[in-house]
């Protein structure tokens, strides 16, 4: 199956893409998906305890299922809100 | 008539986004305006940019308003984020809430930019006077009782 | 340039009070905003008189940014209140208190609403349907730690 | 001596004035013009123990002394700040 994988702030630098289209193999879950992108960008690795999934823009906790068509975010720790 | 909660790339007009909030039967509306302050860290501040995953960033603030409904009845919340290129004194971030009582408008203000800080999936990058970094803040777990319970300590409540 | 500690038969602009305390250093602005409510103890308002000792009224609203800047230092405050005839979802007070950190800037309104509430000169006198009655709250005793003490807690000092 | 007073609210409701010329006699303080003042004007004896008073637009208590010309004003438990 296919999915759309959304990445933001440093990991979309890290990463050179903001948005990227990817087979995973079913049965998958939010993990599954991260874990192939680290495959594919090492430098991803250190954020892996930090990470936080959304799936179709809702949070998502790393083992929800994922399934075709789905759209896969991945956020680093966030910092809106103002400066102080 | 703007909406109550939203990400949006225009300047922010607080006035407007108070006036989203009150009605005749408040008798208190409390705002809170985050702006690009010159000096963070020791470093001097030349622009951030915000980014935010959109969808969710205003899935995120409605959940806000639930969860302040929850704990504060009657008292109505917009949130509206800047997202782009903000220079210093730009604001970021503007929030209102209005109730009957000024506690509740007061509790619910600060508890929304808590928790907007914790789980709204929005990050700034500071471009300062040599150089530039994105800033990372906690990891956004809306789920977590232990953030919610700072931002609830934090309003006072 | 309007200045920040005023008493004013004007309308009330809480983004000319809030611009009065923004500044480069600030990175959070509070505004509270007291507004003519519809009902009142079970009374349909028709409108309110406020009636103000415009000179002590101005020195009360310094006083209370002296005991703010004695307990937060570095928050700027502005407060304006009007006078005059109020109707309904008009603005009677307007507060803005800016700082770098927005613990500050929430602490110092909230405490300066509660001043102006407890040692203002000022008093209202309520035009509901069926009557009107001059509404008393308590006697005015800038010197009084109780006072004082009550405002503190309640900024969530 | 000769002082100005000035009535606020209900006070000057009771009274029908918001500002009196009166002579007081010297030594006089806070509380001696009040006193004159609830002899004329018997309505305002129950603010006695709830008004504040104020010389010269400064609070003052009521044993601070009054000169000639001064500006004595007497207020009533106050309301300001919005309905809430």
């Amino acid at each position: 199956m296919r999915v759309r994988v959304r990445l933001f702030a440093r990991l979309r630098d890290l990463t050179g893409a903001s948005e990227l289209a990817r087979d995973v193999s079913a049965p998958a879950d939010v993990k599954t998906v991260w874990r192939d992108l680290v495959r594919e960008f090492p430098a991803l690795e250190p954020y892996t305890s930090s990470i936080s999934g959304a799936v179709n823009a809702e949070y998502a906790r790393m083992d929800a299922p994922v399934s075709d068509g789905d759209e896969v975010a991945f956020l680093p720790p966030v910092s809106g809100g103002g400066a102080a | 008539m703007p909406k109550r909660f939203a990400v949006t790339e225009d300047k922010l007009d607080p006035s407007a986004i108070a006036a989203l909030v009150a009605d005749p039967g408040s008798g208190a509306v409390a705002t809170f305006v985050g702006t690009v302050r010159r000096m963070n860290l020791g470093r001097s501040v030349v622009r951030l940019e915000y980014e935010a995953y959109a969808p969710l960033a205003v899935r995120v603030f409605e959940r806000i308003a639930a969860e302040s409904a929850e704990r504060w009845p009657g008292v109505s919340l917009a949130i509206h984020h800047r997202v782009g290129t903000l220079v210093v004194g730009d604001a970021s971030v503007a929030i209102a809430a209005a109730s009957a009582h000024r506690a509740d408008a007061f509790a619910v203000c600060r508890y929304a930019i808590e928790r907007v800080k914790q789980i709204a999936p929005i990050w700034k990058r500071e471009h300062f006077e040599g150089g530039e970094v994105w800033i990372e803040g906690a990891t956004a777990d809306p789920e977590d009782p232990g953030a919610k319970e700072v931002a609830l300590r934090r309003a006072c409540a």
